[in-house]
């Protein structure tokens, strides 16, 4: 909701060059792999963070939509032999689709309680995709077909991924900085407030949700695609955490926060095996830490040392109206206000 | 800087000597030195932001003290916890009508006496009733469902009801009618006859003054002017500290 | 002229009868104090004006049409706007942030054009970047713009609110208790503003126990007692009638 | 069938008591914490060990896995509680709380296994007493208890309100004498203590497993939201409920659906009746 | 050449489930130092890259890709559980890596999509097959009933089950699916009985469950044999029993190599393993010993593999591995073709009595 300063679109820049060109200097297909999960996971968690990050409401179930665009997209693809581009925009519709169903009624309870209720809708798609094996393979799973050419290889895969993801990424942006931005940050912090400029609480909760549920479909897509094989183990109730801590750990309210999240939480335990090893102790540790030293997240701690690099002199301070200009304003404002009712009363 | 030499008959019951408060780095209370007598009825005058209510929280022990030493009747109280300097005696009401609003009215009040009395002293809630009736129609009622004002009231009754010996009252007439402020600072001035020593922060200075004793000025955490109502209202400090630059 | 009425209503919370039987019109270009004793309903008749309690008895009325239903989201687009005792505002933005957020119900870009950033979400955003920022220096936060609206004072987060409802194009503005734990120079300022607002045609309802203030500015002043009205005149025989002296003014 | 509703209440039993203790924590701080099913883990999981791997006297392992409880609570209150609540953002407790849940999850699957370990008999009795059998009655029995005892000391002192005065506003709190961090401490190691018993209690039905934590999180949060957040009588009414809605479903159903079913519960009450059966409306908004 | 071979071995050394592995890796560990002490495989050492999985499909998956990618591995070992297999199974075949496989779901191997793994344990239909020919033929049962629990390996085992009686002409009494971690099974088990079931075969790996079986039939004092699963005769199953006595009449598959035949003895390779690793151990040996002859004989596999092909060439492996017939182990005896990828023989199996667990190994059960 800042204007962007020059740095900032050129470090943007160097970013984008890096990342499309990682194919060329990366040190193996491996790390390539890595690359593209990280890739994966940021377009459901981008899409995750306007629901966590801005709009406050704390999804800790999203591996359940997640799961909802794998076995869409295993199944359509490898059964059916439906188009894999195709069905992934199937996969983020189904995705929006479950979203808002979900949304629906749990959008409505209080904080803690839709906690529970998005951890028990991923727990209850567990149960169901066990319990449906006829479309599901049930425990034994599904295979999952790649996408077709130029998308087939890891280094076509890995850019498919990066075009998604940086679409989705340039789209939260873009709501995160005009007014659905200040929206969702209003029902986040004050409902009340929301309510009393007029925001539609309840819509734009199940808008952003249902929103996430695409991004979470069509990740789900491609994270079925990159993982070749899934099966109800795939999305255990733990991957729903880390979606939600990466984006804790980021920092609410950030785009960038949360990305660097993802990428450390994905890269480093598997760059550093002895973390691998602690797992889900290493991210409790991981997420305490942050809560109790800097409960803002990564994000804030990159935005204060930025802001304190470009340090200005001591604020001013001091009311003084300026009467003219108010009554200018004020005035000019109900001039339009009259307008739009004419042409309104015309059009009607 | 003091002005009067009035003779300040009591005991002195509140001692506060070079106090510093600070908020993280930014220091907001620059070594604030004033004194409560014993049944004295005393007033901390001072504009927006000047510290009084940060000087008056660590009176009461609800934020730590930088520097300075804070005694209650020749005892110590500048390291105690604010349960310790309830029990000595001092009792502070919160500016911004604060009450507990999930609980009723008279358990509200009740919570008043825990400090001394750990099970609730119900002995003392007919007192409160006769001074403040609006609060004993609604005994019954969730807090939070009074009006501002009456939240107001209650947390006045609620400072009251704990029988200190020094009653800190923070700009009790926040949200409150006119007719109700005189009437909340009658009581504050009975109280006082009857012994009990009150430090007041109040910005309706002329009602205030009415009611005092002594009087404090404060400016940006100092205190920059002290002594009897109409001394300060005969000084031109005054003017001065509310206009702001009364060095 | 354009009027926001309620027209006899009565409010009950359980057994508390919190208003029986008050009208009251707020008219554009006037300014309206509210007063009476603690408990009279003040606050109560406001939350009833704005939505976000439902009248039990009476009506609520926007130049005639029927509002009594319509829930509190719908109350800004109708053009009214209001500030709280306790000011709410969004602490991790900007001021010019919360200004602007007043403009959500002009905003007519929908989700997925803000997110594809179509012109006119651009161009709505910078329409009313512009607006924002003309009231806020009007309203004397100029200099504050960019600062994070958790780090204003008291009063500065009572101006901003009020800039919020005009960005807002607020017709009606009602203001609870605003001046409260303002400085008599703040207080000034405050009394400027109200006056360039009623001036510019904005009808203004002034919930206040600052009695001075109210009756300095206000045109006409309704009060309550235990939610009925007593006296509904001008200010200087508001300010002597007996009734209003015994149950609020006091000698 | 009489099987069938005596294990749903047993089971039951001990989802009212995890609902009592998230009740306990609640009335000092607001916090809903994530880390209440595994007091009762560590409760079950301390119980066998004191008894099978140190050798101890039943009385003294029950002392023991309430100690733990309680030393747990503490630690909850110590490390994930108080600062956050200092610090007063919205939901940051959920996360913190969620932290040390899932690092005691890890810690006790490292330290104690992640396969189920038996926990001894306590009464002299034999296997075959059907309905009759103590892992049904002690957590029935235990649950009982500890509603009477809590019923007892919020009747007999104030500590009810003074909770309540915690949780609305600390500073405020302060201000009447009361020491907060101490209360709140209190009452989440009164929550661990009652914790640890009740994991004690139902022992012998669960097992000593360290994977029990989260499904009592959240089976004791559902039945404490379709009883009413708050309310007691509410945990005890909706654990009951849920226990026994379960067990039947399972009995009638097979259990591919289960926590299906017991959500769809959930969301029933909570659309009809927000704030749970037994719950309080909300306060004055504005 | 002496460049090493490099083994990627897919563990799931912590986690749930996590006991097998725990064993297997010690086999894995011993064959490697072995065959390293004796001087490698002709002149190689063996490089053992380790990597726990904790049996999440998702992080096997990653594993695997490093393996192959980044550690260029000449042979892949695992993974444990039956849903990270899946998952992995594919990425190595892309890969060409060869893959010994240790999970026993039927969908694991397939000469034609996967035509470098080989699969080393039993199949689950082989488990399956054997525990119901002896529910059926030995003990003269007809009316089963079938426990499985909600994870993925119990909904598809017990499909399975159901499956292969069908074939036999047999339809299940009653079949039920249960939260593996239910608190109480008397209501299952009560059902069971009154619907006349003279056989219980729970197939579930959840050490719980099965307990509270047995312990549900025990206080049922419900005469049943009960069938099922190799994991209700662990050792772990019998610490969770409210009586001792509860594990009698209780039968799973199990192997000939950690069976103790008439006269009392395990085979020979069985005995010589064991006493080569006892030191190992510290003496008694507390957990099922065909996991450790099981992680061993991957090694050997491998040693066999490599020597056969006369390099770490993955067709020419793939060869050699096709031409296997009755490569001696210790758990079993291994062949594989063209068309065939399970090398386990079915002679290898045979049902054990869950009450006789004495260093690992079990006595058969009475025919
Ligand atoms: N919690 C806080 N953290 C940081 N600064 C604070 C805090 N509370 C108050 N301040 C700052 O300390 C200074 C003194 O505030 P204080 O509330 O003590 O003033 P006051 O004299 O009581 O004013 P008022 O009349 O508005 O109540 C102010 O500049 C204020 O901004
Ligand atoms: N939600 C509610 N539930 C119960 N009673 C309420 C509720 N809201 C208001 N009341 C009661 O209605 C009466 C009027 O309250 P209101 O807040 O309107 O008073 P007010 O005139 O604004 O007073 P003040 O000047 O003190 O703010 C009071 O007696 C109050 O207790
Ligand atoms: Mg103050
Ligand atoms: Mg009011």
């Amino acid at each position: 909701m800042t204007t962007s300063s020059l740095p900032r679109l050129g470090t943007l820049a160097v970013g984008g060059i890096l990342a499309v060109t990682l194919p060329f200097w990366v040190g193996d297909f491996y790390q390539l792999h890595l690359a593209a999960l990280i890739g994966v996971y940021w377009v459901l968690i981008a899409g995750l963070n306007l629901v966590v990050g801005y709009t406050g409401q704390l999804s800790i179930g999203h591996v359940g939509l997640l799961s909802i665009g794998s076995y869409a997209f295993a199944i359509l693809v490898g059964r059916y032999g439906v188009d894999p581009l195709l069905t992934l925009a199937l996969a983020g519709g189904l995705g929006g689709l479950c979203g808002f169903l979900l949304g629906l009624p749990s959008l409505r309870l209080p904080g803690f309680y839709f906690a529970m209720a998005t951890m028990a809708f991923a727990l209850i798609m567990a149960e169901l995709s066990l319990a449906q094996g006829g479309l599901t393979g049930g425990g034994a799973g599904l295979p999952v077909p790649g996408f077709e050419a130029p998308f087939d290889t890891p280094t076509g895969f890995y850019w498919l991924v990066l075009l998604v993801a940086a679409l989705i990424t340039w789209m939260t942006w873009n709501v995160a900085r005009l007014m659905w931005g200040r929206g969702l940050i209003a029902l986040r912090d004050s409902e009340v407030a929301a309510a009393a400029v007029g925001v539609p609480i309840f819509r734009l909760k199940l808008t952003v949700f249902t929103f996430s549920g695409v991004t979470a479909g069509i990740g789900g897509a491609l994270f079925a695609s990159l993982q070749s094989y899934i099966t109800p183990e795939t999305f255990v109730f733990e991957l729903g955490l880390f979606f939600f801590v990466c984006i804790i750990i980021g920092g609410r309210g950030s785009i960038l926060g949360p990305f660097v999240g993802t990428v450390v939480l994905t890269a480093l335990p598997e760059m550093v095996a002895p973390l691998a090893k602690l797992g889900n102790f290493f991210y409790g540790l991981l997420l305490l830490a942050v809560v109790l030293v800097v409960p803002e997240g990564i994000g804030h701690v990159i935005k204060s040392v930025m802001a304190r690099l470009q340090k200005k002199g001591p604020e001013p301070k001091g009311l003084q109206p300026d009467i003219g200009r108010l009554a200018a304003a004020v005035r000019r404002g109900m001039e339009q206000d009259m307008q739009r009712d004419i042409q309104r009363g015309h059009a009607s | 800087m003091h002005m009067g030499t009035v003779n300040r008959p009591n005991q002195i019951l509140l001692d506060v000597a070079d106090l510093h408060v600070a908020y993280g780095k930014a220091e907001v209370v620059h070594g604030a030195s004033f004194r409560v007598h014993g049944g004295e009825f005393v007033v901390l005058l001072g504009r927006n932001g000047a510290g009084k209510s940060t000087m008056l929280h660590a009176i009461s022990g609800l934020i730590p003290k930088k520097a300075g030493r804070v005694t209650m009747a020749g005892a110590e109280i500048g390291a105690a916890t604010p349960r310790d300097i309830v029990r000595s005696g001092v009792v502070q009401v919160l500016e911004g009508h604060r009450v507990f609003g999930g609980l009723s009215v008279e358990d509200n009040l009740l919570l008043g006496t825990y400090a001394r009395a750990s099970r609730g002293d119900r002995s003392k809630l007919d007192r409160i009733y006769a001074l403040f009736p609006e609060l004993a129609e609604r005994r019954t009622q969730q807090a939070s469902r009074l009006s501002g004002g009456q939240q107001q009231i209650l947390a006045v009754g609620q400072g009251v009801i704990g029988d200190p010996r020094l009653l800190i009252l923070d700009e009790p007439s926040g949200g409150l009618a006119p007719i109700v402020i005189d009437r909340i600072l009658d009581v504050a001035s009975d109280l006082c006859k009857g012994g009990m020593a009150i430090l007041l922060v109040e910005q309706l200075v002329e009602k205030a003054l009415r009611h005092a004793d002594y009087c404090y000025l404060t400016e940006t955490g100092r205190i920059v002017g002290a002594g009897t109502p109409s001394e300060i209202q005969s000084s031109d400090l005054l003017q001065r500290v509310y206009l702001g630059g009364a060095h | 002229m354009s009027t926001l009425v309620a027209d006899t209503v009565s409010k009950r919370f359980g057994g508390v009868t919190a208003l029986s039987n008050v009208s009251l019109e707020l008219r554009e270009g006037e300014i309206h104090g509210l007063i009476g004793p603690n408990g009279s309903g003040k606050t109560t008749l406001l939350n009833l004006l704005t939505g976000y309690y439902q009248v039990d008895e009476g009506d609520i009325r926007l130049d005639g049409e029927p509002l009594a239903r319509s829930p509190v989201q719908q109350r800004p687009r109708v053009g009214i706007a209001r500030t709280f005792q306790k000011p709410r505002l969004l602490g991790s933005l900007s001021v010019l942030d919360n200004a602007m957020l007043g403009g959500w119900c002009e905003t007519r870009a929908g989700f997925l054009e803000t997110a594809l950033a179509l012109p006119r979400a651009r161009r709505e955003e910078r329409a009313l970047r512009d607006r924002a920022e003309e009231l806020l220096h009007g309203v004397g936060l100029g200099y504050a713009i960019h600062r994070r609206a958790s780090l204003l004072d008291h009063a500065e987060q009572r101006f901003l609110e009020i800039a919020r409802g005009l960005v807002m194009r607020a017709r009606f503005i009602l203001l609870d208790e605003p001046a409260g734990g303002l400085t008599e120079g703040e207080i000034e300022h405050l009394a400027s503003i109200v006056t360039a607002l009623r001036d510019a045609g904005i009808g203004v309802l002034l919930v206040e126990h600052h009695t001075d203030f109210v009756f300095s500015v206000c045109d006409r002043v309704t009060t309550l007692n235990l939610g009925r009205m007593i006296k509904h005149a001008t200010p200087a025989e508001v300010r002597s009638d007996p009734e209003v002296i015994r149950v609020y003014l006091g000698a | 069938m009489l099987t069938v509703l005596v294990s749903g209440l047993a089971i039951g039993a001990l989802y009212a008591a995890t609902g009592l203790a998230y009740n306990i924590m609640f009335s000092t701080s607001k916090v809903l914490s994530v880390t209440t099913g595994h007091i009762c883990m560590l409760g079950g999981v301390f119980g066998a060990y004191f008894m099978l791997d140190l050798g101890l006297p039943a009385p003294v392992a029950l002392v023991g896995a309430v100690l733990v409880g309680a030393a747990f609570g503490l630690l909850t209150e110590v490390i994930a509680i108080r600062r956050v609540l200092a610090r007063s953002d919205e939901h940051l407790w959920l996360l913190s709380t969620l932290a040390l849940a899932t690092m005691v999850q890890q810690a006790v699957g490292l330290w104690w296994g992640t396969e189920p370990r038996p926990f001894p008999r306590l009464a002299d009795q034999d296997f075959t007493a059907g309905v009759l059998d103590q892992k049904y009655w002690l957590p029935i029995a235990a649950v009982v208890a500890m509603a009477l005892g809590l019923e007892f000391f919020y009747r007999r002192t104030m500590y009810g309100k003074v909770f309540q005065a915690v949780s609305e506003d600390a500073f405020a709190a302060r201000a009447r004498g009361i020491a907060t961090d101490r209360t709140r401490a209190l009452s989440f190691a009164i929550a661990g203590a009652l914790g640890g018993l009740a994991g004690f209690a139902a022992g012998q039905l669960t097992f000593a497993f360290f994977a029990l934590g989260l499904t009592l999180t959240l089976y004791g949060f559902i039945a404490l939201a379709v009883g009413g957040l708050g309310s007691n009588v509410g945990a005890l009414v909706g654990g009951v409920a849920l226990g026994l809605f379960q067990t039947l479903a399972t009995y009638l159903f097979g259990g591919e659906y289960q926590q299906t079913i017991a959500v769809g519960l959930l969301m029933v009450v909570l659309l009809v009746k927000p704030e749970g059966l037994f719950g309080s409306k909300k306060v004055r908004p504005v | 050449d002496t460049t090493p071979v490099k083994i990627g071995w897919l563990s799931s050394l912590t986690g749930p489930l996590s006991s097998a592995a725990v064993a297997e890796n010690q086999g894995v560990k011993f064959a490697v130092d072995e065959i390293n002490k004796a001087g490698g495989i002709d002149g190689r050492k063996i490089e053992l890259i380790t990597r726990d999985t904790a049996g999440d499909p998702t992080k096997a998956v990653n594993f695997a890709q490093q393996l192959v990618l980044s550690e260029k591995v000449d042979f892949v070992i695992g993974p444990v559980n039956s849903g990270e297999s899946l998952a992995t199974v594919p990425i190595l075949a892309r890969a060409g890596v060869p893959n010994i496989i240790i999970g026993t779901v039927d969908e694991l191997t397939d000469p034609q999509k996967y035509p470098r793994a080989f699969r080393a344990i039993a199949t689950n239909e082989q488990w399956i097959g054997s525990a119901n020919d002896y529910a059926i033929k030995t003990l003269k049962r007809s009316k089963v009933a079938i426990i499985g629990d909600t994870t993925g390996y119990g909904t598809s085992s017990a499909k399975k089950a159901e499956a292969l009686l069908a074939d036999a002409g047999i339809k299940p009494v009653y079949s039920v699916l249960i939260d593996a971690n239910k608190t109480d099974l008397t209501d299952e088990m009560t059902k069971a009985r009154a619907a006349g079931a003279d056989v219980v075969m729970p197939w579930s790996a959840a050490t719980g469950l099965l307990a509270r079986v047995l312990n549900a039939r025990g206080n049922m004092q419900w005469d049943v044999p009960v069938v099922g699963h190799p994991a209700i005769m662990g050792l772990p199953i019998k610490d969770l029993l409210n009586k001792p006595e509860y594990w009698e009449q209780t039968y799973a598959a199990g192997y000939s190599s950690t069976t103790y035949g008439a006269d009392g003895k395990l085979p020979g390779p069985t005995t010589a393993l064991m006493d080569k690793m006892r030191p190992e151990f510290g003496g008694t040996i507390n957990f099922t010993f065909w996991w450790v002859t099981l992680g061993y004989d991957t090694v050997k596999i491998i040693e066999h593999a490599v020597k056969t092909a006369g390099s770490t060439d993955k067709a020419a492996v793939q060869k050699a591995l096709e031409n296997t017939q009755s490569l001696k182990g210790t758990y079993a005896d291994y062949s594989w073709g063209p068309k065939q990828r399970n090398g386990f023989p079915d002679s290898g199996i045979v049902i054990n009595k869950a009450n006789t667990f004495k260093d690992g190994s079990f006595e058969a059960a009475p025919h």
